[in-house]
């Protein structure tokens, strides 16, 4: 259908087990992620999903399990470090930084690309100025694809829920990730808003090839724009293939689908 | 227009130290009021003076100062901060501004030397002249000096620039006495003292010195009640020497003594006085008259007979019945001489020592008397006691010296005063 | 009609980063340096340059740090007053034990002896959080202050404890008139709070602020917590402590260890949060409101109720008045004066119209 | 303007809104003449886009804006006959009026069992009474009985929105004023909640008022519906007709003519006819 | 041994005489996420408004209920004036209303009853308890003895309340979110006022206690210096925590000063209590007993 290519395995978890406490948030759980695919973990509430993102950039640290990225195996790692590595990510509650406008949070998204040092920031001549233009530009080109313009100089804490999930989706993308985590991108929407994000989201992964992984209650959204879809129920899988493939699956229509949709 | 003598009171009436100032600032202007009434002021110049806030914070005394200083027909014409903190900040400007700052028993010891300080006038007793006598009561209470030899006296002290600074005075006596002397800081603001008079305990010494600073006063006290020492082995300097020190200690402070450079007590004339022709005419400035004769009040109304007299004596040079300026001013403090026969005139017999300024001297006196609360009020224990100023002048003029070089300053010759 | 941004339009993204992107506020910004380094030297009288114009810019220099580390950066603290003691001291020990210093460069040092003494005390800041951290800096509060007024050759053994500052010669040129002090600290203070105004406004400055919203977020982008926090603990540290050396030199000329208290660091603290926190120009303003306030109370008493009330009760009264100010003030705008200058900004921009 | 055809007894009117205007902050105008009406043991259902104002009703009929700085500067609110818009929150609950806010607003350090506690705050109730509706509530969320001495901030998005719900059943309320309760929910579990909407309406009366996004769910469980669009009300019309509009099909319910498109297919965005811009 | 265990059980007492004041933080911030800084200077204007009452010719017992009534006249004042137009706003905000109050409030108190330094006798010797002093050679001050057991009663009393009772837990959930409290009918303005009439009542009894070991003086306010690092220690929203910490701070504190103080040359007492909260802060972040900050994403 479009041009993109799907490709080799990038990000291989194998069996985690994360605890809290006596909590089991996940069980032995292994997937993986191939590169430029759309990724889907579906799972009624409370499945470990959220923690499973959260696994994945370096927040929590499982007591069990590899996670293999890009070939190499890491070790305990602090989420800075995976931003370093090029993965990105939305939150289910909404974590912008609320003290700030919506430029600013977008900007911070390119944080890791500035390379000016805070006494020429302090200064403001030359390389950091420089820079500051520099990314804004990148910055604006997110803004414009997101088409959120008007808002640019708005304090997030003002905007509507939806309005913010939206600049939260763009300071990720102005990181430029190659691996984009999206935690309910698409909660609270109406259906007009899903099918804008939706289209977001897919332009983001075609134009830039970005690969998604993608947590979604809508599935709608899940089974129209995902490749492959994971389903989580009580923190261990019950499921794991192509839309079809779960739509089919007897434990995943118990579990969480109910009837059949 | 009749001539107005102004002065300015940089005063703090709220806060922690608020109990003090009122008792000062009230004493003290009563005593201007007293004469304003009575006299008509100073050969018909009459005081006026203008209150200034200072929560006894250095910034604000430093604005105050500056607030103060082109206010009146003169400007102000004398600077007393009543805090040594405040005392420090001003330092320099009053020998720019040429006005004479006046620190009654507190601000900076070595300005004792006139030389090195033509501006400043710490009158009446500092603290190391405080200290000798200090250990010369307590030598007399022991039954002469050579008694001491053996001894160990106890140094409680707040923990700060004011406590530390008897510390190297104390360190010679101890030398040259041949008593023992331990220093037991305690930090501000003092409100538990439970392991420094436990250790005083395990010292078990002959006599404990108590430099104290407000609420660290009476908190003392009662440690010394609760840890069994005897408060009649006590031995506090002014600053923990007033009613409001004994009071909140309740019983526990009976017995306990403390030296001063001023009595307690309204039967004296000059608070007769001030009774009589202010409070009768309700130009009063205490609310609480019941304070009147306490501690703080009487010093007050010393602060006001030195600023007095030293109009007069200035006055005296430079015209009488005319405005002084700084300068006029500072003269007057520089020759200010208040005897037994004047102190009698003003009905001041021992409620304040004599004393006698000179170039060299800006202390001018250095006796101080001690004081017993006998658990209601203070009772006068002994006459004047003179300082040793054999140990405390060189001391002075040392300190003074390196001041000096430190800020180019380039003695006085007090010879050519005249 | 005075205030509009209609008509103003930015062609390029250089224009939209300026400091002050409407024209109006670059007019007024450009008034308010031209009356301070001009005006105010010419006609304000000796009173006003040296009690009220530089006490007032060097707690705001307090201030401004403080509203790095506390306002942008998230960490409360209630050392201010140690660090800028640190600042004082070092300066004066630079001054007295290297014979040539410069004055300025005994700034920085002194500066920059404080922003160690800041890192060191923000090292807790990486595992503590909100008032709990107030402690760490507490600590440094008292522990500084102690160690001062402890070891005698920070203040050259003075039998007080108590340190002169040196005189302020810059090239041959003696700084003592009221005019030339005052110049002197405005030059500072104004250079100095431009370049927290550079750095609030660029990557550091957003990284201090996501730090202060959210810091598990900051970290999922890539912010690295630990440099950035310690960062803000230097800077804000480093600026306290120039405020605190010219306290000593331009301000008080003898400062005392006790002088920089713990009433000091709230007072400062005060300053921020009356005037905004995270705000540059709140820092001037919560300065101007915290040190102008009392004393502008304290004449009012002085010359208007002088006599109608008794001494201590006007005393008092003034310290009601002024607190209950803070709280009219926090009740009208929570987020400071600098925001309610905002809000009156913004208004001016609708009207006439209401919405 | 709005006078509503369908319900003409006086006993019907139960909550309605009056022509209300909300400022945010003294300046930023955000509900411009709202009026709405929600009979006694209706569902009204509440639609419109991201930022149209509809927690903003909401939370105007609650009075929780004092706390956002908001003000309602104009037009009033009645409830049972009673204007309403200068209560407190607390006599509002009292009276049978509670919101569950959007963005469940659990109190995190509490325990899930202790965050249900405090919904029965206003009634005062005995022990005894207390356990039946604890016990009611769980009958309703089993998932939260399961974690009931867990801290809500340690719970899942979902758990917590259940949490919330949970809470404000627990203070017996006839009327409920809920904002966006599918958000975040799995798909069966939003049914379940609108089940139980359903089920507490019809067994017990009470009435709801409920802002959604998810329009196809809320048009098929409610009684009426208006939708709002940037504060002003440009539609309203019992469910029924809503589901049945062309317009409400193309932009609240993603169906054209043709039926669901896919969200795949989706090829431009903000193809958007307004009624009012 | 005996001077070890003296210092040690003299610190312990005092210790319980910071938990006093802490404890009043405590209240406020568990009940509604603000820290009081005006807490000191309510013990202050607790303490004179009764000393005060006490010298019109009151006596004691009315007099103490008197103040009592001051304190929650306070309370209903503040809420009014202060916090009731602040609902929802950010803690730092509310954290400098009450600095505003702590100057209203001093003030207010100066001015109504004067400056002057009072004694306060509650009639309770603070004096060693002689037959133990006899058996043991150990001091304990039957004053401290007496505190200890008041401060046993109200923080009993107080951690059951904040557990178990209805109000207790509302008071914690306003803690957690103002806006989710009130809507669910919490009624903020009636919690509020009985909690800073109770943190009033804490106030008054500190400012007895203090008042008849040092006087009632300005100098009360400070205490809230030493309440600080009590509060942090034991975690700003443990009601126990105050105590413990209380017991921990005092006695290390004592020791300190005792065993380490002679070699820096003493007063560490002013900086070492912070610097041994830090020292479990960095252990447990929230305090001994308080609550962990949660954030999740
Ligand atoms: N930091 C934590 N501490 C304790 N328990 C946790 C923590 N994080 C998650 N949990 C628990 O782990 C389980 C899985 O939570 P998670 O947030 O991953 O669920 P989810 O699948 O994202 O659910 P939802 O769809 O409702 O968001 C939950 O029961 C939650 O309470
Ligand atoms: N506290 C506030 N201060 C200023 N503006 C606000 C505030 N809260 C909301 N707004 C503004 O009011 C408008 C309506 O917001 P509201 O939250 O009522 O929308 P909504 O219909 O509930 O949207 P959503 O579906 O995203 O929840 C928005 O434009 C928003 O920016
Ligand atoms: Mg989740
Ligand atoms: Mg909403």
């Amino acid at each position: 259908m479009n041009g993109r290519q799907i490709g080799d395995v990038i990000l291989d978890l194998q069996n985690i087990s994360l605890r809290f406490g006596g909590v089991k948030a996940l069980t032995n759980i292994s997937f993986d992620v191939r590169e430029h695919e759309i990724r889907a973990i579906i799972g009624p509430n409370g499945a470990g999903k959220s923690s499973m993102l959260n696994v994945i950039n370096g927040v929590y640290h499982p007591q069990e399990g590899r996670i293999v990225f890009h070939g190499e195996e890491r070790r305990r790692m602090e989420p800075h470090m995976a931003a370093m590595q090029g993965i990105a990510r939305t939150f289910q509650n909404i974590a912008l930084f609320k003290g700030m406008s919506v430029l600013d949070n977008i900007m911070t998204g390119r944080i890791t690309k500035m390379k000016s040092n805070f006494l020429e920031q302090a200064i403001h001549i030359g390389r950091a100025q420089r820079e500051e233009l520099e990314h804004r530009r990148k910055v604006e080109e997110v803004i414009d694809f997101l088409e959120i313009q008007h808002i640019r100089k708005t304090p997030v804490g003002r905007l509507p829920y939806g309005l913010q999930k939206r600049v939260e989706l763009a300071r990720a993308l102005a990181a430029e990730p190659s691996m984009l985590l999206l935690d309910e991108p698409m909660a609270g929407m109406n259906v007009e808003e899903k099918q804008d994000m939706c289209r977001f989201i897919l332009d983001v992964n075609d134009q830039m090839g970005t690969t998604i992984v993608l947590i979604e209650h809508d599935m709608g959204v899940v089974m129209d724009i995902s490749d492959r879809v994971v389903v989580l129920d009580y923190g261990k899988k019950i499921g794991d293939g192509t839309p079809d493939d779960v739509r089919n699956n007897e434990e995943v229509i118990s579990a969480y689908l109910g009837v059949a949709h | 227009q009749a001539s107005e003598q102004f002065i300015g009171l940089p005063s703090y009436r709220v806060g922690a130290y608020a109990a003090g100032g009122s008792g000062i600032y009230g004493g003290w202007i009563d005593y201007m009021a007293l004469v304003n009434e009575r006299d008509g002021g100073v050969n018909g110049v009459k005081l006026t003076w203008e209150e200034c806030e200072t929560e006894y914070n250095n910034a604000r005394g430093v604005e105050c100062y500056e607030r103060l200083k082109s206010k009146g027909a003169s400007g102000n014409t004398v600077f007393q901060p009543l805090s040594t903190g405040i005392t420090y900040s001003v330092l320099d400007k009053v020998a720019q501004d040429k006005i004479p700052m006046v620190t009654i028993g507190y601000g900076r010891t070595d300005a004792s030397d006139g030389r090195v300080f033509p501006w400043v006038f710490p009158m009446l007793t500092n603290y190391w002249s405080q200290n000798t006598a200090k250990i010369k009561f307590i030598g007399a209470k022991e039954g002469g000096m050579d008694k001491l030899k053996g001894k160990k006296i106890v140094n409680i002290y707040h923990d700060s620039a004011y406590g530390k600074e008897t510390i190297p005075l104390l360190d010679a006596q101890a030398k040259k006495y041949g008593f023992t002397v331990v220093h037991i800081p305690v930090s501000h603001p003092g409100n538990e003292q439970q392991s420094q008079w436990l250790r005083v305990r395990q010292e078990k010494p002959d006599w404990v010195i108590l430099r104290g600073w407000g609420v660290m006063n009476p908190t003392a006290i009662k440690a010394a009640a609760k840890v069994g020492f005897p408060r009649d082995k006590m031995v506090g300097v002014w600053w923990s020497g007033a009613e409001e020190d004994t009071i909140p200690a309740g019983d526990a402070a009976k017995g306990f003594i403390a030296a001063g450079f001023n009595v307690a007590g309204a039967n004296y004339p000059v608070v007769k006085a001030i009774q009589d022709n202010v409070y009768k005419k309700n130009k009063g400035n205490m609310e609480d008259k019941a304070r009147i004769g306490s501690v703080y009040y009487n010093r007050g109304v010393v602060h006001g007979i030195i600023t007095v007299e030293a109009i007069r004596t200035a006055q005296a040079k430079f015209g009488k019945g005319k405005v002084m300026n700084g300068e006029q001013m500072r003269w007057g403090f520089e020759n200010l001489a208040i005897d037994s026969k004047r102190l009698k005139e003003l009905g001041a017999e021992g409620f304040m020592p004599d004393l006698k300024v000179t170039c060299l001297d800006h202390e001018g006196s250095g006796k101080v008397k001690f004081q017993q609360w006998d658990g209601k009020q203070w009772k006068v224990l002994t006459d004047w006691i003179d300082a040793d100023k054999e140990l405390v002048r060189p001391m002075i003029e040392e300190s003074a010296a390196k001041y000096a070089k430190e800020k180019n300053i380039t003695p006085r010759d007090c010879s050519k005063e005249g | 009609m005075l205030y509009r941004e209609a008509g103003q339009f930015k062609a390029t993204y250089a224009a939209d980063q300026q400091i002050f992107p409407i024209r109006q506020d670059r007019i007024g910004i450009q008034l308010l340096l031209a009356l301070a380094f001009v005006a105010v030297p010419l006609f304000a009288s000796e009173y006003w340059l040296k009690a009220i114009m530089v006490p007032f810019l060097v707690f705001s220099l307090a201030a401004l740090g403080l509203n790095i580390l506390t306002g942008y950066a998230g960490q409360l603290s209630l050392g201010s007053a140690a660090f800028m003691a640190v600042g004082a001291f070092a300066s004066y020990n630079f001054m007295l034990r290297i014979d040539g210093m410069p004055l300025l460069v005994a700034f920085a040092l002194g500066g920059l002896m404080a922003a160690l003494v800041g890192i060191a005390f923000g090292l807790p800041s990486l595992r503590i959080k909100g008032f709990y951290l107030a402690v760490a800096t507490l600590a440094a509060q008292f522990f500084i202050v102690w160690l001062l007024t402890k070891v005698g050759w920070f203040s050259n053994d003075s039998s007080s404890g108590v340190i002169t500052a040196q005189e302020m010669v810059i090239l041959g040129y003696r700084f003592d008139s009221p005019q030339a002090k005052y110049l002197l600290v405005l030059s500072i203070v104004a250079v100095m709070a431009l370049m927290a105004k550079n750095m609030v406004r660029s990557s550091v400055g957003r990284a201090w602020m996501a730090v202060r919203d959210m810091d598990v977020a900051a970290e999922v982008i890539g912010i690295r917590i630990m440099y950035t926090k310690l960062l803000a603990f230097a800077v804000s540290s480093f600026y306290c402590g120039v405020a605190g050396a010219l306290y000593a030199f331009a301000y008080l000329g003898t400062v005392e260890p006790e002088g920089f208290n713990l009433d000091l660091s709230f007072k400062i603290l005060f300053m921020i949060i009356i005037g905004g926190v995270g705000s540059i120009s709140g820092a001037f303003l919560g300065s101007a409101f915290i040190v102008l306030l009392p004393i502008f109370l304290d004449v009012l008493v002085q010359d208007v109720f002088a006599g109608l009330l008794s001494p201590s009760i006007a005393s008092n009264m003034q310290l009601m008045v002024f607190g209950g100010l803070i709280i009219f003030f926090l009740i009208v705008e929570p987020h400071g004066l600098a925001r309610l200058w905002q809000i009156a900004k913004e208004k001016l921009r609708l009207w006439p119209f209401p919405h | 303007m709005t006078t509503t055809t369908h319900h003409s007894e006086a006993a019907d009117r139960y909550l309605t809104v009056n022509n209300i205007e909300v400022i945010y902050d003294h300046v930023i105008l955000v509900l411009k003449g709202v009026s709405l009406e929600v009979p006694k043991g209706r569902i009204v259902a509440l639609l419109g886009a991201n930022g149209a104002g509809k927690s903003t009703t909401l939370k105007a009929i609650s009075n929780l804006l004092g706390a956002e700085r908001g003000d309602v500067t104009k037009g009033d609110i009645m409830f049972k006959g009673t204007r309403v818009d200068q209560m407190t929150p607390n006599q509002l609950v009292k009276r049978g009026v509670i919101q569950v806010m959007e963005g469940r607003h659990c109190f995190a350090h509490l325990t899930l069992e202790e965050n249900l506690l405090t919904g029965a705050y206003t009634r005062g109730i005995s022990r005894a009474e207390l356990k039946q509706s604890l016990e009611m509530v769980y009958h309703y969320f089993p998932r939260l009985k399961q974690r009931r001495m867990t801290q809500a901030g340690y719970t899942s998005g979902g758990e917590q929105q259940m949490c919330a719900i949970g809470r404000a059943l627990m203070a017996k309320p006839e009327m409920i004023l809920l904002d966006e309760p599918s958000m975040g929910l799995a798909p069966q579990i939003v049914e379940e909640i609108f089940e139980i909407v359903k089920d507490l309406n019809q067994s017990e009366r009470v009435s709801f008022l409920l802002a959604e996004q998810n329009t196809m769910v809320a048009l098929r469980y409610a009684d009426f519906g208006y939708i709002l669009e940037n504060g002003r009300v440009v539609m309203e019309g019992d469910a029924k007709e809503l589901a049945a509009n062309e317009d409400v099909k193309e932009f609240y319910l993603g169906l054209s003519s043709a039926g669901r498109k896919s969200f795949r297919e989706v090829k431009h965005y903000r193809r958007r006819k307004r009624w009012l811009s | 041994m005996q001077f070890f265990l003296e210092v040690l059980i003299g610190g312990l007492l005092s210790g319980v005489m910071y938990s006093f004041v802490a404890l009043g933080f405590v209240l406020i911030y568990k009940a509604s996420g603000v820290f009081n800084f005006a807490q000191g200077a309510m013990v202050f204007f607790a303490a004179l408004t009764f000393v005060g009452i006490l010298e019109l010719g009151v006596p004691f017992w009315i007099a103490l209920v008197l103040a009592f009534g001051a304190m929650v006249l306070l309370g209903i004042g503040t809420e009014r004036i202060v916090l009731r137009p602040m609902v929802n706003q950010p803690p730092i905000a509310l954290f400098m209303a009450t600095i505003g109050l702590t100057f209203f409030v001093e003030g207010l108190a100066q001015a109504m009853w004067g400056a002057s330094v009072r004694g306060l006798d509650l009639g309770i010797q603070d004096e060693p308890i002689e037959w133990m002093m006899e058996a043991t050679g150990i001091g304990v001050s039957k004053f401290d003895l007496f505190a200890a057991g008041v401060a046993a009663v109200l923080v009993t009393a107080l951690a059951l309340f904040f557990q178990y009772t209805r109000v207790g837990r509302a008071l914690r959930a306003v803690a957690d979110d103002h806006q989710a409290a009130l809507s669910i009918g919490i009624p903020l303005q009636t919690i509020w006022r009985i909690v800073w009439a109770v943190a009033g009542f804490v106030a008054l009894v500190a400012g007895l206690i203090w008042g008849a070991r040092n006087g009632v003086q300005f100098a009360l306010t400070f205490t809230a210096l030493k309440a600080l690092p009590v509060l942090i220690l034991g975690g700003f929203t443990s009601v126990p925590g105050a105590i413990v910490g209380g017991l921990i701070i005092g006695s290390s504190e004592k020791l300190a000063e005792v065993y380490l103080g002679a070699y820096v040359g003493g007063g560490i007492d002013s900086w070492f209590p912070y610097v041994m909260a830090l020292a479990f802060l960095l252990i447990r972040p929230e305090g001994l007993f308080g609550e962990k900050h949660i954030d999740r994403v």
